[in-house]
Formats: C-alpha cells, structure tokens, sequence
C-alpha cells in the first residue's frame, strides 16, 4: 500500500536546481505573473523602496523575506504593488478586484497581520460565492510567514492556521520545503478560490531540489515522507521536518515511523491519513499551533471515527503549548514541539 | 448626458424602488420573507441620480439596505423579491436573501451585512478597471451609510483610492440614523463629505431627496473617474421612511415633525412637481410609467411567491469552485 | 459515578422565577452594574436610542436583543455606552480601560462581527498579560449573538466559538438556559481574564427557571443534563438542547443517553466527559460550528488520547457542514445539526 | 511648568534614550538581543517633550519602535535591557522582547508589534480616568508611525476619542518612512495632523527635531485633556537616524544628503547649542550629565548580561489570572 516518497516530489529526470525556500518562493511569483497578466502582487513593501533620484521603486529591500526581490523592475509597479499600513483596506480591495477579473496575490507579511483583515477574509473572500449563490468566485491567493522560533515574541510568531482551516470557502495549504513550496504557489495562483499559502519562517532559508519548470502541486494532497510500519507521524508546515528528524532518531530505535506532510490543510487529504493508519495502526500528530481546536485535533478526529477500528494505541498529539509565543530564546524553544517531544511521545505509546 | 433624456427612465427607478420596498415590506409582515428587511424608500434619489450615469460594466458595491442599489444598476425586481423569498430563482438561488443580493452580469458586486465591509470591493473593482486600462468604460461607487463612515475601512480604503488615483466614488447616504444611533451623536463632525479632505479626495455635499442634485452631483463624479482623475467622496443627506428594518418602531427615537420635514422633500413628489410644472413629462404619461411598475412589482411577488424553493442538495454548493474534500462527509 | 443534574443548576430550596433568557442576561448586567462601580457596558446601540427633546439616551431599542434594555435609564449614559460602529475602536479603547482599571462589557451585537475586532481581541485582549510578564491583567466580557435558524444568512449567523476557544489568553462559555447564562455572565465579569460570552439566538426566547439572588457558575465547568449508561452526547450552546431531545427519543428505544452541556469551551471540563465516556465507552459530540478544527474535533482528540481503551466504537461528530450558512428556511434548517442526525448518528454506532 | 525647570531632566533623557539605542544596537550586532529591534535615535525630542508633561499616573501606548517612549516615561534603562536580551530581569520577565516593553507601574501600557494596534489602548486608559473622574491627573497619549496613520483604527480611535471628549493625546511621530515605504507615496496629503480636522479635533505640525517645540506643543494639549477638553492630535516631523530595524540598510532608499539634512537638526546638538548659548546650563554640566548616563548605560548592559534567563516553568504562566485546565496539558 506504501506509495514512494516521490508521490509528491520531483520526477526522476528532471532538470533543476539546488535552491532555497525563499527564492523557489520568488521563482513562483515570477512563472505566475509571466502565466498571467492578471496576476499581480500587493503588499506593504514589496517593491523594496523607492529610488531616490526618480521616486520609481526598486528593489532594495526586496520586500519581507525577499519574496518579492526583483519582482518591480521586471514587472513593473502597476503589478508589484506597494500598500500602506492597512490590510483591511488593501485585502478587501484585493477580494474587490478577483470578484471583477483579476488574480491578486497578496503578500501579508506576517502570519499575525492576517488578524486585522480577517473580517475581509471571513465575510469576503470565504463567502461571497455562497452567499451569491455561485454566480462569481474569488481567485485570490494570500501568503504571510508563520511561526516561533526566530524571537519574534507574541504578536509575530503565530501559527494559527487551523483557524483558517477552519473556515469553509478559504484554502489553505502549508508547504514544507523547496520543492513543495513552488509547486502549491503556483496552484494556489491558479486556483479560483481563496488560497492562503502559509510559510513557516524556519524553512525560508531551507535548501532543496527544485525543477526549472514550472509545475503545479495539487491542493488538498498530502505526502509520503518516509515509509514505515510502525506508526504514523503526520507534520505540517515545519513538524514536516521535525517528524522526519524523529523518524531518524526512531529508525535506530528499530522503530519504522511513516511520515505523513499534509502540504495542504483545506481541503485536507484524509486518504493517506486513514491509508497510513491502517497501516500502522498508531498515530501521532505533530502541530506547532496552539491545540485546543486544532489541525492537530482535526486529525485526532478524522482518525478516531474513520479508522477507529484499526487502532491499536491512543491517538497522539505533539503542539505548541495553550500558551502565546513567548520571546526568550529557551522559552521560545520549550513552546516549539520537538523531535525529543515526538520521539518521547512515540516510545510512551508503543511501549518502547 | 442630459438629463432631460433620462427622465422617464429616473422617474421609473424611483418609482420601482418605493413600490418594491413597499411589496416587499408587505410579504415580509406576511412572513414570506425569511430573514430581516432593511427597506430604502425615502432614500430613492441617491442610487437612482448615480445609476443614471453607469452602464453595466461599472461596478457598485452595496449595503444591507441595498434594494434601491440594485434596481437603480439594473436588476430584475422578480429576482429580487424571489430571492428575499429565499427562492431558487432569486438572484442566489435562495442562498444570499435581502443582505446579499447580487448581480455580477449588472455590475452588482452585492449587498453586505458588514457595516463598511463592501467599501474595499469598490475600490478593488475600481483597481481591476485601472489595472486593465478600461476606467473609461468602467468604474466603482461604494454606497455607505453615515453609520458606516465611523469603520477605519473607510478609510482605508479612501487612501488608498486616493494614492493609486483609482476610479471610484465613494457614495455616503447620511440617512442621519444608525439603526436608533443618530448621526450627531455617532459621527464626530456636521458633513462626513469634509472627511474627504484628509485624503485629497474632493468632498462635496449633496442634498439626497433631491434626484436633479444627486444627478448633477454624481455626474461630475463619474466624470473625474472616468477621465483618470481618481475618486471623489459625495455625501447625500437623506432620510429612511420606515425603520431601521421591517420590525423596528422608529416612532421611539424619531419625532414626527421630524419625519415629516424629510417627507416634505419627497424625491418622487417633487420630481413629479418640477417635471410635470417645466412640462417635460405629462401627468398622463407618469401614471401610465406608474401603472406599469406597479404591475411589475404584482408580477414580481408573484414570480416569488410561486417559485420553488432551493432544492436540499443547494446547501453544499457553491461553497468552492473545486474541492477535494466532501463538504458534508465531514459530519 | 453519576452526578445528579443539579451539579450545575438552582438548588431545591432557592427562590426564582420562571423568566426568559434574555431577562436572565439582563439580570446578570443589572446585577453586576450594582455590584462594582467599575463595570460599564459598551456597544452600538445598547442604550436603545436618544430621546427625540432632551437628546439624552432611552431605551426606546432597548439594545440589540433586548439585552441591555431599561440598564440607561438605572444607570446612565456614562455607564451604558453607545459606540460608533467601529468594532476594533471601541474593543480596543475597552481593552485599554480593562488594562487601567475597570471592568467593560461589550455587546458585539452578532457573533459575525467579532472578526472586525479580531485583531484586538487575538492581539491584545489575549497576549498582554503574557507578553508583559503577568504584569496586568485584562478583565474585560465581550457578548454577541452566534448562531443560524432565523434567517440572517451567511453574515450575521456564525458559530465559530471554536476558533475563540483555540486562543490562549481567552476564555469562552456557551451558556445553554435561562440559568446558566445568568450565572456564567455574572461569573465573566467577575473573572480577571477576557471571557467571550455566546449566545445563540436560538436560546434568546427560552424560559426557564433563575433564582433571584445573584450567583456564579464556575468559568470551566461542564454539567450533566441527563444522565444514562449506553452513550455520552456532548452538546454545547445550542447543541445541548438538541441532544436532550434526541436523548429523550433514544429512550423510547432504549437507549440511555448522557447528556454534557460543556457550558465553558475554554477552560473546558475534560474530567466531565472522560467520566462519561468511561461509563457509556461511547460519544457522539455535537456542534453547530463547521466541522474542521471546531471544539466537536477537540473533544474527539480528547476521548480518542485520554478515554482511549475505554471506546468501544467510533468517536463521532455531528457537526455543520463545512459551507456558509444559507438563507433559504429549508436550507438553514438542513444546516444546523438536528436532533435526527443525532439519532441516526447513535444508532449508527450502537449497531441499532 | 516653565521648562527651564525641566531642561536637567530633558537633557538627561534625550542622552538617556541616544546612549540606550547604541548600546542596544551594538549588543544586538553581538547577538545579545534575541529578536528584532527598532531603534529610535534621532526621534528622542518627541517622547522626551511630550512625557516632561506627564506623570506616572498618566498612561502612555507605544509601538515597536518604543524604546524612547519607555525611557521617557521614567522605565529603568537595566530592565530594558535585560528585556532586549531576554532576561528574567527585565520587564516582562524576558517574555516580551524589544517589542513588548511595558511597565505598568509607570503609566507605560506596551509597546506593541502589530501598526497601530496601541492606539485605541490609550484611547482607553483616557475613558479610564474620564470615568473615575481623574483626568485631570491621568490623561492618555497614544505613540504611532506615519505608517500607522494609515490604518483604520486611527481613525475610529479618534472619532471615539471625539465624541466621547476623552483626555488623549495622539502623538503621531512622522518619521518620513514606514520600513522602506516614504510617507509620501503611501500617506495621501502633506501633513497627517491635517486629518484631525475630521472628527473635530485640533491637529498641530510640530517640528518633532526640537524638543523646546515639542515641549511646548505637548503643554497646550496636556492642558487641554486635563481641563476635559478633550483630544489633541500632534504631528511631529523627524527622522529616524538607523534603519528601520537594526539590521536595515536605510542606504538603499534614502540619500545621505536627506540624512545630513535632518542630522543637521538634530536635538541633542540643537539642544546642547541652545542652552549654553543662553546660558542656561553650562558645558561642565552637560559633561556630567553625559557621563552619568554613559554610566547607567553601560551598568544596564551589564545588568542585563548577568541576569539569569527565566526559568522553563515561566512558559505556562501569565497567560491567564487563573484557568482550570493544565496549559501543558494539552500536549
Ligand atoms: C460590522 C457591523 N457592525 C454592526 C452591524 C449591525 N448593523 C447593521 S445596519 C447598522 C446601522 C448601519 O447604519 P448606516 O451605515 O448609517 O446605514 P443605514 O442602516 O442607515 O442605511 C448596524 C449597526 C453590522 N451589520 N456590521
Ligand atoms: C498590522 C501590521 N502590519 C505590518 C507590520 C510590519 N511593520 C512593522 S513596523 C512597520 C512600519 C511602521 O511604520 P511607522 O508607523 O511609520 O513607524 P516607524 O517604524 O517609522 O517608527 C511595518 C509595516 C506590523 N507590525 N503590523
Ligand atoms: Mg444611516
Ligand atoms: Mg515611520
């Protein structure tokens, strides 16, 4: 029943490079706004500046996280659009032009922010289809980095995006390396609904194989990152890359663990879920959100109904603390759930 | 364009507005309405003076009390009244009601039942027309209320109107009551339209019972957008007849003195004065316009009456374009 | 093991009144306006209206739902704020009050328009205390009305309760009778830590027995409803009306139900629902809020973790679909779980 | 109170807040600060004019870049230090960082991370003290950005403040840049202070370089909030001297003749020039005051250096007064 790692990874024969999440970031941004001219970019800063002598922008910030660098002179400012300090305004502005033929990409910046346009987001972007009946629909893609672990503190470190998830009319996916990253941007863009890209900031600078080509991750499909038989470990975002790193630790334990990347959150792919469960018969899920109602949760849920007689141990969740993010480096590295916390958590349950 | 070659048709939006919301009104106290109704009569002049100068290609964004916004940019009245009636044929199949009315084939970006929320559609719609150079043929009104003008995306949104120079009009219908909040006490200063200034947009207040003056007002504004001189911010000091929606007693928070001042300045009967006195449209020919819409609203509640419900299957789609998940397996 | 259904409700010898939900809430504003100088109410319309000569507030409204009704003319206008609409403004100016020193209630009108607010509630009503070291506190309620079955539509109709309660730093409780909402309420108000009070708009008219004297429920305590061997139904808000009806249907086919009524989402009793589920070894947690990431997962996860050798067949959810909630009545109704998807989901699983 | 009273403790903190931003700034290059910092020389005129007014009873909200506003505000420079690098010691016990420095003894409510958040917390604390009959001893100033100007809750907090003729202050530090965003692209008129206007507030342009200026805007509108006259808004023109976090480089967007221009004006310079020309404190003892402060900075530094990290146990506390369930629990 085991499908290859490469389910959802790059072909064998194909051409490509060694990069970092960052730039297969900005690579996507550029293969989209090539694809399509109604494809264009808002966002606060993301031109990078403004000359000095002309007052045209250029790139010299680049733009949060350099998603964005060199996007304005190849594209112009009619598509890199700068925004002032006002995300209500500039998303909802955003839903406003996919309602009427545009593909918005809008750039949040940090996960966080998402907060003061949510009310655009919640009654806007997830509903007007409905709500109108099915007469229109929102191509609007929206990417902002989440997560601790970088001593961001409180109110630039959160993770929340079960709480997206949890919203019917949104996507979201949550891509956990190179490879992934540029694949789901690139279907998000093209997607005709609300996608919400999520980019934890631990893997920004993460290195990997990505083809030269242009391709596209289908939504709502999980991966294989490593097989096993023993348990399942299901990461998302960057537990993705803690599970494999207790997936190694586990391996000279003799314990086979299957690791699970969900890549996307809504729709969510409960196949390989229940699939990988079967299996093993054991699950831990792996979330760096806060866990009361929670992806983490989510998966608990699915697992306990649709593959409740497979079980063979309780169903396990490794995540952040109820807590905020807290700002000091050893607190901060308490509240991120570990390979120690899943590996510990994996031993309790198979009575290792 | 003049005026005077759009009379018959203002006069027919005015009158389509007043007898749909008293048809509707009526159905709603008959509970063949489903929800809760925000009627707009008194308010007629203002979508009706802007409306005249868009086409189908110019976007509007709208309000839970958005019904006279819907006739005025072209909507069919018998989808209208199905809709309220949360009917199949209605404008959503049954799924949006009286807050969420919508046309996208008229340039109908939809009622909103967040307070402000669909003032940054305009201005997106606005941006798509700039962005694919058609503001020519194509711009944005966000219709408002006084209440409205207190949320920050308002503001938000003037700016950023103003700084992308995009081809907008932001259209605040100051009816002086959010729900029993009156104007004076909500909002800090006399003419929201001074508000404009801070963001180098023209303001300029317009009297909103007034049809002539809304049309003069909005034709000026529709021109500055079309011509790529970017947004203006028009005010229209207008009164609401009935309550804040089909239940509420505004008789409790409202002299009558009051209300009758406001009736005095009637969009319809001072429009029937003035035309009829500088003989544009006879007598005879008003009441035949009258006769007809009358009709078309009978026929039109009619339609809604005897329209099927949505069927049960309706409630899962239309959530996404595509998805991957069973939308109710998740029970 | 059976607690008897008065754990949380009037004592036998109290003095009461059979009164309307709504009048409970209104007692419990009274009550707690009397109580301490520092408590004011803040919210669009809640002194109900000017009056037409003097200009001075009355209660000709008398408040969104009737909540706050007759409290301008006992109290004043100083105390029963009416607020622009401008939900971040005046949550955030409420925040700062609560940071300084009193004690606010707000009235979000509908549970829709708390994502307006949303980034000061998630910000900062919820992280102060923490960011700043424990250093302040936020004694601040906030009410709105949640909840489909009278024709609202997609904006004015919510129940994301689950996503409040995911929130470290907030509290949430889902008063569910004429009781509870007047002894969670006054408890919210008394309590130091921002607490969200739901109220569906289903319960608004509901009657019931409230003793006159003031009291408390304690923030975080759950209750039994009825009490039965063969299944647990978890019901909170509007949902535990639904499962004591199904409960009494079951019992004409024998099968003993017990009922929860969470009453607090956050904190939330888990003793009460593992003391269930280890006596019934079955659950069926039943939510109005859509069904991914929702508080019907997080009980899941609980039940599935801590009461696993206890289960004796599949946890399950009777939750919203993951859509909008429509307009149509038809519609509406076929969105709201109802007390026949919890008799079909219970039988599904008692093999009955 | 005359500030020639004040001119000691002036000075004092405009060296305070220089000397701490340095020093802040090279323990971060060292990697001693844990996250992001904002520093704030060359704006040090504005919270030092604006809280030579204030005692500890009144309440201040401020922003990420908020070190000066602390400072001026009477926080001790070691705790804020040791909050910078994370200690046990500082403020918020090491769990705030740069960004979240508060010290409510103080009158001092956060800073705080997300733009414009702050601003109706100060609104706020003002109908705090409205309410308890204090404002005459406790008012509200509000810290933001020229960046902030542009979100929506401003503009509600104003409104607020307005009708509701709270004593608050909004202090709006224009600062020319917004990350690496000119005010003049993303603000839509000259000055922001001119958008007070609409909601009936006086809004004054103070050259935010010279803190007599500041001193003496700041006096007429403290007096006016503590007479309950309600809220003033202050636009105050300066410059950030750093980038907009330390590792910036302000460079690429902004000309070193923009930079010398406003390093020209610089109120520590202007300052010191000023008083020994009118003879109102003597060189010697500017030295001193200098040497002092040199000292506190560097005891902060050290301070901070030595203090313990907080203890692992810290992560579960302070999220809530008191909560039944186990915050780790959960796990
Ligand atoms: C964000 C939000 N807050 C509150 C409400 C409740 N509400 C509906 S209409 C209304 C009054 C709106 O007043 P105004 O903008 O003047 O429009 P009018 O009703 O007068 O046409 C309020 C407060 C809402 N729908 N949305
Ligand atoms: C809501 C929100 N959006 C964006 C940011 C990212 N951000 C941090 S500071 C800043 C610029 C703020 O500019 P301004 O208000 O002028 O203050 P300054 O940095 O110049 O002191 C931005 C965009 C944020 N922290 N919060
Ligand atoms: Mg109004
Ligand atoms: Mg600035």
């Amino acid at each position: 029943m085991f499908k290859d790692t490469d389910k959802i990874g790059p072909g064998k024969n194909v051409e490509g490079t060694e990069m970092r999440y960052r730039d297969a970031f900005n690579q996507a941004l550029r293969d989209e706004l090539n694809n399509d001219k109604n494809v264009l970019i808002i966002g606060e800063d993301i031109s990078g500046g403004f000359d000095k002598k002309t007052k045209e922008p250029l790139d010299a910030w680049g733009g949060p996280f350099a998603a964005t660098k060199g996007l304005v002179q190849d594209f112009g400012k009619d598509r890199i659009m700068d925004a002032p300090i006002s995300e209500a305004g500039f998303v909802g502005a955003a839903i406003g032009a996919a309602l009427t033929g545009l593909r918005p990409v809008v750039d949040l910046m940090y996960f966080d922010f998402t907060t003061v346009a949510f009310d655009q987001l919640l009654s806007n972007a997830a509903k007007s289809r409905y709500m109108f009946g099915g007469q229109t629909k929102v191509p609007l893609t929206l990417f902002a980095r989440s997560g601790g672990g970088t001593g961001h503190a409180a109110q630039h470190s959160s993770a929340f995006y079960s709480i997206l998830a949890h919203i019917p009319g949104l996507k979201v996916v949550t891509p956990s390396d190179p490879y992934s990253v540029k694949g789901l941007l690139s279907s998000a863009i093209r997607d005709d609904d609300p996608v919400f890209v999520v980019n934890d900031k631990k893997l920004i600078n993460m290195t990997g194989f990505v083809p030269n080509e242009t391709y596209q991750i289908p939504l709502g499909k999980g991966r294989y990152l490593s097989e096993g038989s023993d348990i399942t470990l299901v990461g998302m975002s960057y537990t993705s890359v803690v599970c494999m790193e207790a997936a190694k630790e586990l391996k000279k334990l003799n314990i086979n663990a299957e690791v699970i990347d969900l890549l996307s959150l809504s729709p969510l792919d409960e196949d390989i879920i229940l699939e990988s469960v079967q299996k093993t018969n054991r699950i831990v899920i792996v979330d760096e959100d806060n866990p009361r109602a929670s992806m983490a949760s989510e998966v608990a849920a699915i697992v306990s109904d649709k593959a409740f007689d497979y079980l063979d141990a309780p169903v396990k969740r490794v995540t952040a603390p109820h807590t905020p993010v807290p700002y000091s480096k050893g607190l901060e590295d308490a509240f991120l759930p570990n390979s120690e916390d899943v590996i510990g958590t994996v031993k309790m349950i198979m009575g290792a | 364009m003049k005026i005077e070659n759009k009379l018959e048709w203002i006069y027919e939006t005015l009158i389509r507005i007043r007898f749909f919301e008293e048809a509707m009104l009526e159905q709603t106290y008959k509970g063949n309405s489903m929800g809760v109704t925000h009627p707009s009569d008194g308010q007629e002049a203002v979508p009706t003076g802007i409306c005249a100068h868009l086409t189908e290609k110019d976007w509007i964004g709208s309000t839970h009390r958005g019904h006279g916004h819907c006739i005025a940019k072209g909507l069919e009245t018998k989808k209208m009244m199905a809709e309220i009636m949360g009917k199949f044929t209605g404008n959503c199949k049954g799924k949006g009601g009286s807050m969420h009315i919508a046309d996208f084939s008229k340039g109908m970006l939809g009622a909103n039942a967040i307070v402000g929320a669909s003032i940054p559609l305009a201005v997106g719609a606005a941006l798509t027309a700039k962005y694919q150079g058609k503001e020519k043929d194509s711009i944005g009104v966000a219709f408002f209320g006084d209440g409205a003008s207190s949320q920050g995306v308002l503001h938000e949104s003037m700016n950023l109107a103003s700084i992308w120079k995009l081809p907008v009009i932001f259209a605040c219908e100051n009816n002086q009551y959010a729900e029993a909040t009156p104007a004076w006490y909500a909002v800090s200063i006399e003419d929201i339209a001074d508000r404009a200034a801070s963001y180098n947009i023209p303001g300029v207040v317009v009297d909103g019972m007034d049809v002539f003056a809304v049309y003069d007002a909005a034709e000026q504004a529709v021109k500055r957008a079309r011509e790529g001189k970017g947004p203006t911010f028009l005010e229209f000091k207008t009164y609401r007849y009935h309550g804040h929606f089909h239940a509420d007693q505004p008789e409790k928070y409202r002299t009558s003195e009051e209300e009758n001042l406001w009736k005095k300045r009637d969009c319809i009967i001072n429009f029937e004065k003035r035309v009829i006195k500088q003989k544009l449209i006879n007598k005879n020919r008003l009441d035949s316009i009258k006769k007809k819409i009358q009709k078309e609203i009978e026929d039109a509640v009619e339609f809604g009456l005897s329209s099927p419900l949505p069927p049960e299957e309706t409630l899962y789609e239309d959530v996404y374009v595509n998805y991957s998940n069973d939308l109710r397996g998740f029970r």
